[in-house]
């Protein structure tokens, strides 16, 4: 580990000298701040991790366990609005890496257009997997909500299911499908919460990035949102091909 | 209130008469366990006694009186490494044997009588191959391993027999066993000892053990006519499954005699034996594993039979094998009520005679 | 555990946006790479595939959006604990259900 | 046993500092507003001492209704609710912040030399997490409580009971992210904040500790917070993970929330043994017996810590290979303890030894935590946990482990710190004598469990079969004096709010940073940066600091 404090005697002086207003009383120097504070940000990402691992554990166990009901309900994704989320997440992860690079290069317009791109790229997002959502609500492939099992049944009857050739499932394995849709509520919504959380400090970022707050040298704010919205992306991106892809050629 | 001390004293009395440390050793298996956990507590003691010296000789000879001044000591690898292997040997043995006993009482013998037990919020239900059932008690022959086939129908239960130290969780959905071989009559507490909602604490009953001859004199006198095989014969009728699994060439389903106890090949290319879990749940949920050469046509039946008409069912299943039936008579057939001998299938059903399948 | 100052750690690393680019367009074409390769029928290792793309657009993520790449020691040994902890919860409870199959205890 | 360290200055002429983290400000607002770590400290230390006793009101009323085989002084269904009560409050607003948010909060930023933690805003948050958490979980317990055991073994939990367990689920969540916070801060802080000269081995072992503890707290939490969603999902939309009707493993919900609790237990050991090794070094004015093994295996607990979860479930149904596997990484994870307890056993020899109160709960800690992790390794051998599980045998071992070693290590440390924390004595007489009774009584109470456990008494029972009751009586008459030993504290602790006798900075003679600065400390810990440039517990140094003072001022 190389990151003791051992501060010089001249770095000491620096510090003391001049202190910058955004500078903690409890702090000697800035670097120890930023450094204090990004690595917080990054223990803060590790538990985020083990809060997803604990779905991801039940999406694998529950996946192997009932694969035929698994593989028939992903059928029910529509692939392209889920690459299409991908490439606008990309996009946004894209924008905000050059968010965080106008703010280290003190760009205060560039940062702004960045950040706003960013926020809207987010909607984008939800608004796409809003469109996914009505969807499920429509064919009743909400768990716990008038759960229908028609498009397993017969999936003759339904254009999604119909479209990969799909058999029939017998009955207690077209339950299990309602396992996989509650999996994919609950970790599309727990991402699409994450999401919500980084778009409306998006919002509060843009207010305070217009007046200049990021631009001044004092950037730490940026990098650390910049890690949370890399991270809510990184989700996305084990999500995607979990939930709608591998089943696809079936 | 003011009657509790007298008999307080009365308990205590007689607390101190029979003290005793540990439960009967009612079972083959217990006298192992308590060798392995007293072996554990002598080295509990021994570390505890070293632990004890240690501190009591240093706090007295190094007392701030007698020793005024500290001598700093870095410490010493020697010391380190002897405090790292030395316990570290010891649970090591503790472990590997724990393991051995662990292995043996839940690997149950294949000569084993098997009774289902069902655990329910708040009673225990066990089962006898013949038929006879018993709430919150087990009635068991000594010197003969009895198998425990567990399950429960509602939330985790545990069934425990401290005097045969063995216990076991009784999972909603799943089947779990447990063995032993009882050693003294007696009658010894049965406990439900995973928390199991209200009534938990009352959840308990009685482990009878008896000699041979008492438990075949039991066995008739608590019969309840018809074996636990015949009761699956007639729901296996009554719920039709004999449409589909019969003898007919024409016949949908597999051919279900000598099915117990066979290597299965499935659809997806892996093997399963099937055994009373297999057969549970190609009762339930079917579509789960699908034998190779079948279509998956067979209706679930989750919600239409308790767990006491599963058991059934895989009872009769299980006696539709011939060759189970020849080995298991060798052993059991004297203590089996005269029905169970002859529980063979009947009728429509008359499976068995020449279709060795797979 | 060095004990020595390393100012050029404290420097900030500015990442140029060439890279940002090329990041981005590497995510882009696995991205189609993977949904492509998903209409291919390859059995066990469609899953396979998918995975491993998944986890190189993480790593390219994590290395350059992130900049992990260019961080300390520390962010790189925090991220390897977050990984490993998440394996060992993921692994041994998987472990545990595949042995299950194994016998009939 | 006399006092013999304690060189309390000149009574006479001793006063308080007038400028301390106390006094700096008045008024309500400015302690609920406060970002200055000790008085975190000590608002945590007030709410986690409410629980304890509130938890402790719970055992008591466990004690009253097991002392007859029937049960009569409450229903069954009141006694479930009690003991679940008694085991949620205790773990979770007792036990887990215990050490941590108290003295840890306290302590290390200024055992390492820094003004404060390093997100003082985050540290504040995590309080209030913890106190909206505390009021979410009474408030679940006086509309009805909650009766599913402190471990919500599903399908139980989730199907078979209509009490509060959404609204304690949500509680436990809340608190979950206190404890995260906290961790969090302390590993920021440990890395970032250190006096020059402070390096990772010149840390005090109390430190060390609380980085393990503060590792398990970051990356186990968050799984057990996801249970607990996962449990009120369950309840509330009945998604099915958990419930084996829909095709849900219950067992999945197990290894989750294990996943967490058992490197919980070791949260809730290893800052009491923080608090051990310095006690043990500053009493007996010896460094520490090989520093870095003690360093070292707390650091080894923590990861290892995460290996075990399993051994909690050997007769739940998961797979025997498991079973082997997770036994023989629990007896792996028992050795590092073994090396703490001969380590602090030979930090006494050739040292220097008085029994001062601190010293007294350490000595107790090492024989009570000995017998309680011995008896953890009955358990972690699989086949004798076929026999003791799920009976008052892990009723002794835990409390064993949590009471006589966590909860005795807190009062070791309250004791020690009290003078840095308020700038007073303790009264040293009636502290030992209450050190004693709690011994005796915790011995009462917890032994004779540990033979009806063994004679196969389950726990969780409201009744239980008359021949089991003597043993019974026994530990409820243990209960009370307990009860006594843990009240005298409170009381005594409080009168010398006012009363003690003025402690002056270093009571001890210990070498520890926080020491070296004035009781109560500065709200900035130190009047200026201090410089570490000596190992720690150096006591060689710290006779060389004095008399260069004595020099200078005579
Ligand atoms: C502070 C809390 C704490 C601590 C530190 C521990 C420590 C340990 N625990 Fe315990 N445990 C609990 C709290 C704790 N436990 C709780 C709360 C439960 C019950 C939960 C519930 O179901 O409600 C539990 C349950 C529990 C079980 C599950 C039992 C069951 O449900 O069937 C097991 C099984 O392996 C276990 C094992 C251990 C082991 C091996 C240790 C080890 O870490 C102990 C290591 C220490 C030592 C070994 C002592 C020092 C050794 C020596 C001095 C050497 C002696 C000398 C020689 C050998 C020569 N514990
Ligand atoms: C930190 C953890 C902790 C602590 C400190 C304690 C402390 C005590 N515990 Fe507890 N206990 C647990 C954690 C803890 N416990 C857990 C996790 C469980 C498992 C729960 C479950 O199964 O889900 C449990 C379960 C448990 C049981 C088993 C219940 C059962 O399975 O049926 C028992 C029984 O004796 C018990 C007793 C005690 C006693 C006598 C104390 C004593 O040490 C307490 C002494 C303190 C006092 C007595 C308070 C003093 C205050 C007063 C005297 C004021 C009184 C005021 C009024 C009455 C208004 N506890
Ligand atoms: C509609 C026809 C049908 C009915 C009714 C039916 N089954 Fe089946 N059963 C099948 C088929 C087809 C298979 C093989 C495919 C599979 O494994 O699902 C099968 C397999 C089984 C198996 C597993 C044996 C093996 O070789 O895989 C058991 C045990 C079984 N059935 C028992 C029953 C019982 C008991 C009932 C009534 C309660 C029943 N079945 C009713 C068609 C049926
Ligand atoms: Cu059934 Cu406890
Ligand atoms: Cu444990």
């Amino acid at each position: 580990m190389s990151d003791s404090p051992v501060l010089t005697q001249d770095a000491l002086e620096a510090a003391h000298h001049a202190h910058p207003p955004y500078q903690r009383h409890h702090f000697e120097t800035m670097d120890q701040q930023n450094d204090a504070t990004n690595f917080a940000m990054w223990l803060f990402l590790l538990t985020e991790i083990m809060f997803f691992g604990g779905l991801f554990t039940a999406y694998l166990i529950l996946r192997n366990w009932y694969y035929p009901a698994f593989v028939a309900a992903s059928h029910q994704l529509n692939v392209y609005w889920g690459s299409l989320n991908t490439l606008v997440l990309i996009s946004s992860s894209f924008t905000m890496a050059m968010g965080v690079w106008c703010a280290e290069t003190r760009r205060k317009s560039g940062l702004v257009l960045c950040l706003t791109l960013t926020f809207l790229l987010g909607l984008v997002f939800l608004g796409i997997k809003t469109i996914e959502y009505s969807e499920k609500i429509e064919k009743h492939h909400v768990p716990g909500f008038h759960y229908s099992l028609q498009s397993f049944l017969n999936p003759a009857s339904d254009p999604a299911a119909a479209q990969y050739g799909d058999k029939p499932l017998a009955l207690d394995m077209a339950r299990k499908t309602e396992l996989y849709f509650f999996l994919y509520f609950a970790m599309t919504g727990m991402h699409a919460l994450h999401m919500i959380i980084g778009i409306a400090i998006l919002g509060f970022m843009i207010f305070r990035a217009r007046a200049g707050a990021y631009t001044t040298g004092h950037v730490t704010f940026v990098e650390n949102f910049g890690l949370y919205w890399h991270f809510v992306d990184i989700i996305w991106i084990f999500l995607f091909p979990l939930l709608y892809l591998i089943s696809r050629h079936q | 209130m003011s009657d509790i001390s007298p008999v307080l004293w009365q308990f205590l009395v007689k607390w101190l008469t029979n003290f005793a440390l540990f439960p009967p050793e009612a079972s083959r298996i217990a006298p192992q366990m308590d060798a392995l956990y007293f072996f554990i507590v002598l080295v509990s003691l021994v570390g505890l006694t070293i632990v004890i010296l240690l501190v009591t000789s240093f706090s007295i000879l190094y007392s701030k009186k007698r020793h005024p001044v500290a001598v700093q000591i870095e410490g010493s690898t020697l010391l380190e490494a002897t405090w790292t292997i030395i316990p570290l040997g010891l649970f090591l043995v503790m472990f590997v044997w724990g393991a051995l006993i662990y292995f043996r009482v839940y690997t149950p013998p294949a000569n084993a009588m098997n009774i289902y037990v069902v655990g329910k919020q708040w009673m225990w239900k066990a089962e006898h191959p013949g038929g006879q059932h018993e709430i919150n008690a087990l009635h068991v022959p000594i010197n003969r391993p009895i198998q425990l086939t567990l399950i429960s129908q509602d939330v985790f239960h545990s069934f425990s027999i401290p005097a045969f130290r063995v216990k076991r969780e009784a999972i909603p959905g799943r089947y779990t066993s447990v063995w032993f071989e009882a050693t003294t009559p007696g009658t010894y507490h049965l406990f439900c000892t995973q928390y199991c909602g209200t009534e938990h604490s009352h959840m308990i009953g009685e482990v009878v053990a008896m000699s041979p001859d008492d438990y075949k004199k039991w066995l008739a006198s608590s019969t309840s006519g018809s074996s636990l095989a015949q009761n699956g014969e007639r729901l296996f009728a009554s719920l039709s499954c004999n449409a589909c699994h019969n003898t007919r060439p024409d016949a949908r389903g597999p051919s279900l005699a000598n099915v117990y106890g066979s290597k299965l090949r499935l659809s997806t290319g892996q093997t399963i034996t099937a055994d009373d879990a297999y057969i549970r749940e190609a009762i339930l949920s079917p579509s789960q594993h699908i034998t190779q050469g079948y279509a998956p046509i067979m209706p679930t039946y989750q919600g239409q039979i308790s767990e006491d008409g599963v058991i059934a069912l895989v009872e009769y299943i299980k006696n539709l094998n011939s060759d189970y039936r020849v080995q298991q008579t060798t052993t059991t057939t004297d203590l089996l009520p005269e029905s169970e001998g002859k529980a063979a299938p009947a009728g429509q059903t008359s499976a068995g005679k020449g279709m060795v399948n797979q | 555990m060095s004990e020595q100052a390393h100012h050029d750690e404290h420097e900030h690393h500015i990442v140029s946006p060439k890279v940002y680019v090329v990041i981005f367009l590497a995510l882009l074409a696995l991205t189609s790479l993977t949904v492509g390769a998903s209409f291919i029928e390859m059995g066990i290792f469609n899953p396979i595939i998918a995975l491993g793309i998944a986890v190189i657009k993480a790593v390219l993520v994590v290395l350059f959006f992130m900049h992990v790449k260019y961080s300390t020691k520390l962010t790189k040994l925090t991220v390897g604990a977050g990984v490993f902890t998440f394996f060992i919860l993921i692994g041994m409870t998987l472990a545990d259900y595949f042995t299950r199959a194994w016998g009939r205890w | 046993m006399s006092t013999t360290i304690v060189t309390l200055p000149d009574q006479s002429t001793a006063r308080i500092p007038k400028m301390n983290y106390l006094s700096k400000e008045n008024g309500l607002l400015s302690w609920l507003l406060t970002g200055d770590h000790k008085r975190i400290a000590i608002l945590y230390l007030i709410s986690i001492s409410f629980f304890f006793f509130i938890g402790g009101a719970l055992a008591g009323l466990i004690r009253l209704e097991l002392l007859t085989p029937q049960s009569d002084l409450m229903a069954t269904d009141t006694y479930n609710k009690i003991f679940s009560m008694h085991g949620i409050i205790m773990i979770f607003f007792f036990l887990v912040p215990s050490v941590p948010a108290t003295l840890g909060n306290f302590l290390i930023p200024m055992m390492l030399g820094a003004k404060d933690l390093a997100l003082p805003k985050v540290n504040l948050l995590s309080w209030y997490l913890y106190i909206a958490a505390g009021i979410l979980a009474l408030y679940a317990m006086i509309t009805g409580g909650v009766d599913t055991g402190w471990t919500f073994t599903t399908p139980l939990s989730t199907h078979y009971v209509n009490t509060n367990v959404i609204t304690t689920g949500m509680a436990i969540f809340i608190a979950g992210f206190s404890s995260i916070f906290t961790g969090l801060n302390f590993i920021v802080t440990i890395h970032k904040m250190r006096a020059p000269g402070m390096t990772w081995f010149r840390m005090p072992l109390f430190v060390w500790a609380h980085y393990a503890t503060s590792i398990l707290m970051v990356l186990g939490t968050p799984v057990l917070a996801i249970a607990l969603v996962l449990v009120v999902l369950e309840r509330t939309v009945g998604i099915g993970v958990f419930d084996p009707a829909k095709g849900g493993d219950p067992l999945l919900f197990q290894h989750l929330f294990w996943f967490y609790s058992h490197p919980a237990v070791y949260i809730m050991i290893l800052p009491g043994m923080g608090v051990i090794s310095e006690v043990i070094s500053t009493f007996s004015r010896k460094r520490v017996f090989g520093y870095t093994a003690v360093a070292f295996s707390s650091v080894a607990i923590a990861v290892f810590g995460f290996f075990v979860w399993a051994h909690h479930m050997f007769i739940m149904g998961i797979s025997n290979y498991s079973v082997l596997i997770f036994s023989l990484l629990t007896m792996l994870v028992a050795v590092p303890s073994a090396i703490k307890i001969f380590n602090w056993a030979f930090t006494l020899y050739k040292g220097s030894i008085t029994f001062e109160t601190p010293m007294l709960y350490a000595f107790g800690f090492m024989g009570l935590f000995t017998i309680g992790g011995m008896t953890g390794i009955f358990l972690g051998t699989s086949g004798v946990d076929i026999h003791l599980t799920e009976t008052y045998f892990i009723v002794a071992h835990f409390h064993f482990v949590m009471v006589g070693g966590m909860l005795m290590a807190f009062l070791a440390g309250v004791h020690f710190w009290w003078p840095k924390m308020t700038g007073r004595m303790y009264p040293e007489k009636i502290s030992q004598l209450a050190a004693l009774v709690t011994f005796i009584g915790f011995n009462l109470t917890f032994f004779p469990q540990f033979i009806l456990g063994t004679l196969g008494m389950p726990r969780r029972y409201a009744s239980y079969p008359p021949e089991f009751q003597v043993l019974n009586v026994f530990s409820t008459a243990g209960a009370t004096i307990l009860g006594i030993g843990y009240l005298l504290p409170v009381l005594y602790l409080t009168w010398s709010l006012k009363y003690g006798e003025i402690a002056g900075n270093n009571p001890w003679q210990a070498t520890g940073l926080e020491w070296q600065t004035q009781s109560p400390p500065l709200t900035e810990n130190f009047v200026e940066l201090p410089i570490m440039d000596h190992e720690a517990y150096d006591y060689e140094w710290l006779e060389r600091q004095k008399e260069k003072e004595v020099a200078s001022v005579g």
